[in-house]
């Protein structure tokens, strides 16, 4: 196991790849997760606003 | 009536879309994180390092295909850029719009795991090599592109104007790619340039291939995703979406 | 829903004067459309306008009047829906939309380094005319300019510049006038020889779409749109 | 039609000539950037003098780039861009004709200064003569790209940096082969190739920016 | 007194999150000139190092002073600024305040990405941390000069070449200094000198500028 | 020459409220001129405001209405004269000029990315007041804002910005009002309001210096200015 993580001695230069990769993905998705949840939100917002208006 | 049936294409091609899209994406994603998980394997594990790079060589499993990805999304944005601009289609200039960032993202992937490589191959994290420079300027077309978008606060117009961008950028990255690769070799002769992998054996080839597709995949799944919200932004006023939203909360 | 009232397309049978030469040819909106900023101003909007006619858009602030006469004009695109000059699209017109059409907008559209008479002159030289420095100057004395040709549009007061506006599209000499809020700034003077240039106009079967929210009345046969 | 095109050329330069502190500020914008050079970089003569092609050409783009805000803004603001629509000629002829203008305004001074320039960063005569033949050649290059940019931040907040982030990607390019031209004369190699490919750039750019540019003009207006 | 800077502070911070494109866009731009610096000379590893320091900090410069327009443009546009003047504090700390915030938004972002373009010059680690060193000191030199020049163009034509000029001859000093202490390290020599200076003209601009940037603002205002 | 008309000096006799306690203060303007781009607006104008007292400043587009209040509130310098707030010229107040007055010109001064209630909260906290998000949003909602406060400025309508930066001022409790056309943009319940506000702020012994082309009756001591 050590072994696999030292990577013959290229590990920060590995490592560094394959990790930053995996990380900004998943901020990427977790990005996209959030925009959508904002959206939502704001959508239903928007809806609740436009019928308190048309009671009116 | 026929007022009538016109609205209602107008209406349905975006909702239609939203639904298909949503239901496609699951898929995308389970085969993303299915071929992740064979290519991480095959190519972390299995594959034999390298004779000449060592283990550093690995890099490539993820640089080759990012940096495919970073050239071929641009296109692919350019060309759904200039079908919503010509044809005034919305959801190509949708499209358009929802590539760009993952397209900057795998360029940069490639920009960064090619530095990393490039130190223990070459000693250095960057040379201004034509190959390097042409994909740096790449994401900055993407750049450009984003913050053009982001600029113009009407939607018709932000696609519009920067469907322009992306045509001209598409014109001009050949443009630049030669003349960058010319200028260099001008200045220094080729005493660094990217070799190339030794000749590939089988394990490499299929891992690579593998790591291709799962890139291939989560980027439509990403792109998907991120299209879907912009049609709900869009349409935000819709019936449809007043519809999608009791249902889906 | 847009309300158009009082529309008849017959030309007005007791006008035989025929300046420009296109007496045949109509304006006509089919079934517009506009949204601006996610807001929809209007839509299944439909008239014609004959030669000799013209047609008063009116509404509230806001309630899209410049951006319905941008797109007649062809400088904006419509949502949904076509304008025809005759049979041709306005904005795919032979020699340009600007070949048979004049338009004022809010901006007057002038060069503050330049005097008047230099404004207007390029103007007619640009829309491909012949420069005639008489005519702009009996054209800037008949809009009560005389004597300020020479000053640069900077020194103008607001109704002064507008005033030179005016003189341009009066020396254009174009069928189809569009007018976005002509007498803005305008003293009483003025708006009576505008009144009485349109008259003429339509009375040499032009044609004119205008905006005002200042109540002028115009001899002739006068159209109104409703918005909003 | 060129009476339509030759009207414009003459009023955008009769405003250049009202108000002269405009192509000026250009001008002294390239003057410092280059003199800011040597005192980032150090006084070294013969440092300065490897420099020099590129850091010329880099300050002329950022001159032009900096210039190319004002080349619609103006009319933009005033409403005349919008009558230019109107006018019954192609919109990308009167773009040209614009941008010619504007090259004649601030690309020409900036190849007329540049050899007071070079002497500064101690280049020799026939150097001199090829930044300027390939300033010539590039400049309009710059303005031309440069017109795609402006068009298309029209109206927009922070449209400075915004068209340097557009435009100086499309740059490389001209770039590349204007200084490259220098350095070959200085390393006493031929420019031929380097020229050749200038002048082919500026007939493409010639004949194919005009109409992005229409076609951005018009978006912005709509 | 506090309480007021404080809110002044946080909302041109809320403002500059709600749109990172302004933001992200001045670091596009240093990113981009200074990426065509290679472009230009030529991509000798060796030679791009000795230039790094220079290229990097004349970069900086020009890109703070690009976005020196929107200082105070955006306040004097919807007349926010007009009201600032009417706020009981002294105007010399609103002022000084936008322009932190301003540094907060734009220098320390290019603080922080400085050390990604160095290494794309062949810069070693110790010569990268004194670039950031002095890039932390002099941004701030950069910003508070550079405020004069921006409340000086509110509102005039061509804003922005007009700033450059008004402020370019004024950046040298930190110009030089800064690029020098890199120099400095990067031929084996102390940077004290050159920091000591940076710190000391930081301390003065802290506490000049302010006065002569709100002077400036109630006569544009006038 | 302006003519300044029905300036009475004394207070009101039966208004004992002081709430901003500084009732002895008067508001005055002595031999005021002002130039703009060569041109001589006005000059040798004087007047004095009491508290309690409104003045209203009328006059044609362009006589120079804008100039003179923003002469009065500090932010633009007379070619000649002073006012004086009290016996302190206004420009050199003791804690600023913004300490005892509030001013609202042609624009709004709203941020366009920031909610209506988070411009008037910062608007207070930057004139060192404590913000109070309760107070901020019933006064939203009595100038008909309910449920707008959490949206971004740049999704409100022209009037709707108005009433933002209206309850902004009222917000800020100073003694002087300056009002540069205030009904602008607004629709006539909001004029309603407004007018009650202003009534309540006489009768608390504040003063207004106002300019609007709408008439609107007041109920209150009224003077007025004549420009032009
Ligand atoms: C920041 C640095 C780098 C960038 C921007 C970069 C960019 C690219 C791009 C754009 C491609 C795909 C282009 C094509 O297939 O023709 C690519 C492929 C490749 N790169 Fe890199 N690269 C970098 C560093 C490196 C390094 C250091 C190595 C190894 C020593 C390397 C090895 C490869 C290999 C083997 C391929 C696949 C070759 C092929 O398909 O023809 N790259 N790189
Ligand atoms: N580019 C734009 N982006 C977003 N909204 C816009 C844009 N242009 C106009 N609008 C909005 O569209 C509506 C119609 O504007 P328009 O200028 O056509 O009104 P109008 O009837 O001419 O008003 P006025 O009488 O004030 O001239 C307005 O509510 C305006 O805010
Ligand atoms: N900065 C300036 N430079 C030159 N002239 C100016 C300037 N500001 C205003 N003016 C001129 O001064 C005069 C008075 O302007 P002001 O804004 O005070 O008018 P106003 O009475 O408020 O008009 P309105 O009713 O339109 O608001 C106008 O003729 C205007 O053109
Ligand atoms: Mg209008
Ligand atoms: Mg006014």
């Amino acid at each position: 196991m050590r072994e696999f993580l030292a990577m013959g001695g290229y590990a920060p230069y590995v490592w560094g790849s394959y990790l930053v990769m995996a990380g900004l993905l998943v901020v990427e998705m977790v990005q996209l997760r959030y925009r959508r949840r904002g959206l939502m939100g704001w959508l239903k917002r928007m809806a609740r606003l436009t019928e308190q208006e048309e009671r009116k | 009536m026929s007022e009538r049936s016109i609205q209602w294409f107008r209406f349905t091609a975006p909702a239609n879309f939203y639904d298909l899209a949503g239901r496609l994406i699951p898929w995308f994603a389970a085969l993303t994180i299915a071929l992740f998980a064979v290519g991480l394997y095959l190519g972390l594990v299995v594959a034999p390092p390298d004779y000449q790079q060592g283990d550093s060589y690995r890099i490539m499993y993820i640089h080759v295909p990012t940096a495919w990805m970073g050239m071929f999304l641009y296109v692919l944005m350019a060309v759904y850029a200039a079908i919503g601009l010509i044809w005034r289609i919305k959801m190509a200039e949708i499209m358009a719009k929802a590539i760009a960032p993952t397209g900057a993202l795998m360029t940069f992937f490639a920009l960064w795991t090619g530095a990393l490589w490039g130190r223990p191959t070459w000693g250095v994290y960057w040379v201004w090599d034509a190959r390097l420079t042409s994909m740096l300027i790449l994401l900055f077309l993407y750049l450009g592109y984003m913050a053009l978008h982001a600029a113009i606060d009407d939607r018709q117009r932000a696609s519009n104007a920067s469907a322009v961008l992306a045509m001209v950028g598409v014109v001009n990255v050949p443009i630049i790619y030669f003349s960058v690769q010319w200028w260099n070799t001008l200045h220094q002769g080729a005493s660094i340039t990217v070799t190339d992998a030794p000749t590939m054996a089988t394990i490499m080839f299929v891992t690579l291939l593998i790591m291709t597709l799962a890139a291939w995949m989560y980027s439509i799944a990403v792109v998907l995703a991120r299209a879907r919200i912009e049609v709900l932004e869009r349409e935000r006023k819709a019936t449809w979406v007043r519809e999608r939203l009791e249902t889906e909360s | 829903m847009p309300r158009l009232s009082n529309i008849d397309s017959e030309p007005r049978g007791n006008v035989t004067v025929e300046s420009f030469g296109l007496a045949d040819r109509t304006l006509r909106a089919v079934d517009l459309a506009a949204e601006r900023g996610e807001r929809r101003l209007f839509e299944h909007l439909h008239f014609t306008l004959s030669p000799g006619h013209l047609l008063q858009v009116s509404g509230r602030n806001g309630s899209g009047k410049t951006s319905l006469l941008r797109i007649i004009s062809g400088l904006s695109r419509a949502t949904h829906g076509e304008v025809f000059w005759g049979e041709e699209r306005i904005r795919a017109v032979d020699g340009g939309t600007g070949s048979c059409l004049g338009y004022l907008g809010h901006h007057n559209a002038l060069k503050e380094d330049l005097t008047a008479q230099e404004n207007i002159l390029f103007a007619v030289r640009l829309g491909g005319g012949t420069p005639n420095a008489d005519s702009a100057i009996s054209m800037l004395e008949r809009l009560g300019l005389a004597g300020y040709e020479d000053l640069p549009a900077r020194f103008l007061s607001q109704g002064q510049k507008r005033r030179v506006a005016l003189a341009r599209l009066l020396l254009q000499r174009r069928p189809i006038w569009i007018l976005d809020e002509p007498y803005a700034a305008l003293d009483v003077q003025v708006i009576d020889v505008l009144r009485h240039s349109i008259e003429t106009h339509l009375a040499e079967r032009g044609m004119i779409v205008i905006t005002t929210h200042q109540a002028v009345d115009i001899d002739g046969d006068c159209h109104n749109l409703h918005l909003g | 039609m060129f009476r339509s095109l030759f009207a414009l050329l003459r009023r955008d330069l009769t405003l250049a000539l009202r108000r002269p502190q405009d192509a000026l500020t250009v001008v002294g914008f390239f003057v410092v950037v280059v003199s800011l050079f040597p005192l980032g970089i150090g006084p070294d003569p013969e440092f300065l003098r490897s420099l020099a092609p590129g850091v010329l050409w880099v300050a002329a783009l950022l001159a032009v780039m900096l210039s190319l805000e004002r080349l619609f803004s103006d009319d933009y603001r005033d409403g005349t861009l919008e009558q230019m629509l109107l006018v019954p000629e192609p919109l990308g002829l009167l773009v040209l004709t614009k941008t010619f203008a504007h090259w004649l305004i601030t690309g020409l001074p900036l190849v007329l200064i540049s050899p007071l320039l070079a002497v500064q960063l101690n280049l020799r005569v026939d150097e001199i003569v090829m930044l300027m033949f390939a300033l010539l050649l590039g400049t309009p290059i710059l303005s031309l790209i440069g017109s795609i940019g402006a068009a298309l931040t029209l109206g927009l907040r922070g449209g400075g940096v915004l068209i340097a982030l557009l435009i100086l990607p499309l740059y490389v390019p001209p770039l590349i082969l204007g200084a490259g031209a220098v350095d070959a004369v200085m390393h006493g190699a031929s420019a031929q190739a380097h020229l050749s490919l200038l002048g082919a750039m500026m007939v493409f750019a010639l004949f194919a920016t005009p109409w992005a540019t229409a076609a951005a003009v018009r978006i912005m207006l709509d």
